[in-house]
């Protein structure tokens, strides 16, 4: 198991390389999560605004 | 209170006016009037102190404010062509900076009660760049509401709004006339000025 | 008095939060210059490590001043600059909290991105700490000077090209102890200190003229 | 305007597709990943021979070589979008051509990086001004340029259009740049990074390295697409689908 | 149909003559930034005549994009550019005059001005020779792409910086082969040929294709 | 002659019109009117092809205007919020500029008695940055004395002009009309359209 870590001493370099890679596209994933849900959000706020000012 | 004395201003090559006398006293509106072109918005910008004028000088309670500097702007609030606002900000955000640089100690309820009071109620948490003309120009004005400054300068504040944002705000320059408060306006529109005693000022030939 | 300072600090953070792309800008504007250099001059590593001190410094004197013409545009153009003028604070304050955002936006991450740069350019792991060391100490005063030009050509046409042949010129001293620095960093790490404290001594000087500086011609940019 | 059958993909109707297309692009991304991560670390060998024997960090080539790959594809799939928008001026193309780009421009950065940690230990250096290294980081600032310009125009439509031209004329660009840092001296090209023909890699390696580039293809798909969905959203908000969609979403 | 090429050719360099500043602010700029690195690397001979070729591209690059950020702004501010879009003249050519014009007041000064600039460097007078050879070739070259950024960044905040954003990377090959020029220009002259008509052929390249991309991004600046 | 077919125009995400149909013919003013933002001039910059509609399109002569690109530019004079006049150049320098570049066959004399019917006379030789700002909207509008286009694109061209300069305007407009031309205008000022056949839009809700 430490074998599989160590990477053959290279282990900075193989798991930096990998660990960048896992953090940039969690990242954007989260990121284009959070953004769709503020969109919403903000859209049905803006809808039901409209509608409380125009009462018909 | 406020006091011009042998004012003179020129712009380019221009003298605008010069000789310009001028008191007023507390409970006073002065109505500046004149064509396009004729000085109106050099001489409020001379009476904040945002212009050097050429010649005469400003005086507030009897001092010049060039003098008084940070003290006579504690009681001075200017309204100008440029609403001030940030357009990527809320309403909120805005108008509480705003507090704080005047040093107004406005709390965040004070602010949500001026914005819903200028009838804003529900777009105070946008940016004020999804907001339309007239409604930038009510979250500036809501500062009118949230300032104690005693001379208030009005650079042609009635352009963009409705019937009823203009009757609220006639309301509210009344009442800080009333409340022993000067205000110097300039405005284009045939706009009644229904408040204390008003005093008129004509510039240009 | 700082409650003031605060809060136009965090008022200039929170308008470029909304505004992400404007600090990325000059972020990139520093790495393309520094990228270019190599192509122009060629790519062996002895040159290149000759070069990297001065085209790293140069590199973020013109990108700190083609940031700063926007530094109080934007508030000349929506009325709030004119605000500020006529608030209760000495306007030299707020000029200082402006600049201080200003520099957290673009001179911090110059100075954060200097090791990728030192790498590109094959500079020591010591050099690299140098090089940090003296943009931390030197780009603010690129900001503070540089603000004074910036507030001199407000609003006027062809102002950036401007504001650079007013400013660079003041910027040289900054640039030849911010370069010296690094370059003798190479044969001893403490002949580096007298470099470092003039620079310190500079930022100190320019944090107590600069922000009248400007305040004035900021006055004289609004008449 | 003969072409009207573009407009059949309209907004309206690419929504709800986009959200029911994003799932099983997931699943395949997983899939793909777990297949080509397992075989990449346990089913190659640890040491490679050869004229330049490579030890263990060799593995990078896994992500490092998909993403110097998707990067470079996913320009050509943006600058697609750009110009049918440009020539058909169709709105959904536009929305394509920018919910590419940012996930083109992570490939970028990634191959970038992940090329600099392996040169590191392969050439001793973590960068080199090689051409293609060189033309990598020039296509990533062509990415952020084109966000940039994107986002500095506050009229939709002009940051659609002027973005889109950008993109094209970093397409003749590219090349032309690539070409130059290659051969800075016209009479004679040299390169530094390695370049062996696809053949001369190690089936394991290979197999490992495809699977992975098809992982990420499938994850430039499902990103494409979430984002797209945020894009149509804002940029639709008056139009009566979304409302109704946002009733629904609200009485939920 | 050339009528109108030199119509407005004659307009914008008749405008230049007017405000008299706005040109020399180019060369200036050249010239400070050329000032700089010595101050930044150190004035050593060798190192300095290494260093020539890439400055002075470099810098080049820099001041022509500093420049080109003006190009169609005055005419797009008082509407003559509007008026433009409206004759009946492929607007592509109109382009290519104005760009004729801008290079006129800004690219040719610099390739007079390069002999001085040599001399800074200790350049040899066959290396200040194939410089200015090279300027000449590459100038209008920069110019013709940089109008694509200008006409796309047209009237937006922050232009300047976002303009060398988009184009400084579009000027690499011209700089590779410029500064190559002058470096191989050391060893014997007759090896810039290739460089030079390499340079050429990207002239002419940029001469048919750089109008037609900058008026069409003209068109879709000012919807 | 100028035809309108089912146009609609969005700016930023909002429809400013759609399924406008039109028909012109030689010897027609369209007085175009609506609230401020309800989309004349981007109607008017559609009418010139200087904004590309997201449906529909405009026809000159039955012919597509995309189709016919520099001839029907050659029959247009398009007339902006912006005066496009360079104000470092004299009047006679803009308009002769602005002729040669038209492809009108303007000799110095034609332009310098345009401007003297303009009331320029004395002005013609200074910068235009010297003038009035009415003045160098008469130093723009001479363009429609020398111009021999047959269609008229005008953007509130009365704004800023005085009461003689106006009925100047509106006799360049009538002879124009009366002589077979096209025009399209739109002003918010009341002035009274007295040429030949009359034609209203009104945009907006
Ligand atoms: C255009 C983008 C790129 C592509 C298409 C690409 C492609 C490749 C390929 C196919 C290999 C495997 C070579 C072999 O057969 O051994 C490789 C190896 C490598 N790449 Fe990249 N790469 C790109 C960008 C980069 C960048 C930007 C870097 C560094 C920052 C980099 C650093 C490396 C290194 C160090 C190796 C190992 C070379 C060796 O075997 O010694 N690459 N790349
Ligand atoms: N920054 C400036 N520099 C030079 N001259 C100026 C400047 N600003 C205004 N002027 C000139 O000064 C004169 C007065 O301008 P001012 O803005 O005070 O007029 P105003 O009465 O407010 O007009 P309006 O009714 O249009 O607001 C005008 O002739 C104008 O051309
Ligand atoms: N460049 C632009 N980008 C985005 N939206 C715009 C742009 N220009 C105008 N708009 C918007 O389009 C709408 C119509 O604008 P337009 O200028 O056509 O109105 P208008 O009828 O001419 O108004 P006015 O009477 O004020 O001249 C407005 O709501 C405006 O906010
Ligand atoms: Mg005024
Ligand atoms: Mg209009």
């Amino acid at each position: 198991m430490s074998d599989f870590f160590s990477q053959g001493g290279y282990a900075f370099f193989v798991w930096g390389a990998y660990g960048m890679v896992v953090l940039v596209l969690v990242a954007e994933v989260l990121q284009l999560r959070l953004q769709h849900r503020t969109i919403l959000a903000r859209l049905g706020r803006l809808a039901r605004l409209s509608q409380s000012s125009r009462p018909e | 209170m406020l006091e011009v004395i042998g004012l003179e201003c020129r712009r380019g090559d221009r003298r605008l006016f010069s000789g310009l006398d001028l008191a007023l006293e507390p409970g006073t509106l002065l109505h500046v009037r004149g064509r396009n072109g004729s000085g109106k918005t050099t001489l409020l910008r001379t009476l904040c102190g945002l212009f050097t004028p050429d010649a005469g000088e400003v005086r507030w309670r009897g001092e010049s404010i060039r003098a008084l500097a940070e003290d006579y702007r504690r009681e001075l609030l200017y309204f100008g062509h440029l609403n001030g606002i940030k357009s990527d900000l809320t309403g909120i955000e805005n108008l509480s900076i705003a507090a704080r640089l005047d040093g107004d100690p406005v709390g965040i309820d004070d602010v949500w009660q001026a914005l819903a009071r200028i009838g804003l109620r529900g777009f105070e948490d946008l940016p004020t760049r999804m907001l339309s003309q007239g409604q930038k120009k009510r979250v500036a004005l809501a500062r009118l509401i949230l300032s104690r400054a005693k001379l208030w300068v009005l650079d042609e504040p009635f352009t963009a709004l409705d019937v009823e944002a203009v009757a609220l705000l006639q309301g509210l320059i009344a009442d800080h006339v009333a409340g022993g408060g000067l205000a110097v306006l300039t405005t284009h529109q045939e706009v009644p000025l229904t408040s204390g005693q008003v005093a008129r000022l004509d510039l240009g030939d | 008095m700082w409650a003031v300072f605060w809060c136009v600090l965090k008022r200039d953070l929170l308008l470029a939060m909304r505004r992400r792309t404007d600090v990325l800008t000059t972020l990139f504007f520093f790495m393309i210059v520094v990228s270019l250099f190599p192509l122009g001059v060629g790519t062996e590593r002895q040159v290149l490590q000759i070069l990297g001190p001065g085209v790293v410094w140069v590199a973020a004197l013109l990108a700190s001043m083609l940031a700063l013409e926007r530094l109080f545009a934007a508030d000349y153009e929506d009325g709030t600059l004119e605000q500020m003028l006529l608030t209760a604070q000495p306007l030299s304050l707020l000029v200082l909290a402006k600049v201080g955002a200003h520099w957290l936006l673009t001179g911090l991450p110059l100075v954060l991105i200097a090791p990728l740069v030192g790498m590109q350019y094959h500079l020591s792991d010591a050099q690299i700490g140098i090089m940090m060391l003296s943009l931390l100490l030197g780009t603010p005063i690129l900001s503070l000077i540089g603000a004074i030009g910036a507030a001199l050509t407000l609003g006027l046409r062809g102002g950036g090209i401007l504001l650079s042949l007013l400013i660079l010129p003041l910027y040289i001293p900054v640039l030849v102890y911010g370069s010296g620095a690094i370059e003798v960093s190479v044969i001893d790490l403490s002949d580096t200190m007298p470099y470092l404290s003039l620079l310190g001594a500079f930022l100190l000087a320019a944090l107590t003229l600069a922000p009248l500086a400007s305040a004035a011609a900021l006055k004289i940019s609004l008449e | 305007m003969t072409l009207n059958w573009f407009k059949f993909a309209s907004p309206a109707t690419f929504y709800p597709l986009a959200g029911r297309l994003t799932r099983p692009f997931w699943i395949l991304t997983g899939v793909l990943l777990v297949i080509g991560l397992y075989w990449g670390f346990f089913q190659t060998a640890d040491q490679l021979g050869g004229s330049n024997p490579q030890k263990e960090y060799y593995r990078i080539i896994f992500i490092h070589v998909p993403a110097a790959w998707m990067s470079m594809w996913l320009y050509i799939v943006l600058v697609f979008w750009a110009a049918i928008g440009l020539v058909f001026n169709t709105r959904l193309s536009f929305m394509m051509a920018n919910a590419v780009a940012p996930t083109g421009a992570v490939f970028t950065f990634l191959a970038l990086w992940t090329g600099a940690f392996w040169g590191r230990p392969s050439w001793g250096t973590y960068w080199d001004w090689d051409p293609r290294l060189t033309s990598e980081l020039v296509l990533f600032f062509l990415y952020i340029g084109y966000m940039a310009l994107h986002s500095a125009i506050d009229d939709t439509r002009r940051a659609d259009r002027a973005s889109a031209l950008l993109a094209l004329v970093g397409l003749v660009m590219v090349p032309v740049i690539y070409w130059s840092i290659n051969c800075p001296d016209p009479t004679q090209c040299a390169a530094l990074h390695q370049r062996s023909g696809l053949g001369k890699i190690e089936s394991n390696i290979l197999f490992s390295m495809l699977t992975m580039t098809l992982a990420f293809w499938m994850y430039s798909f499902a990103t494409s697409f979430m984002r797209l969905r945020s894009i149509i959203l804002t940029r639709e908000a008056e139009a009566s689908w979304v409302q109704e969609l946002l009733n629904r979403e609200h009485s939920r």
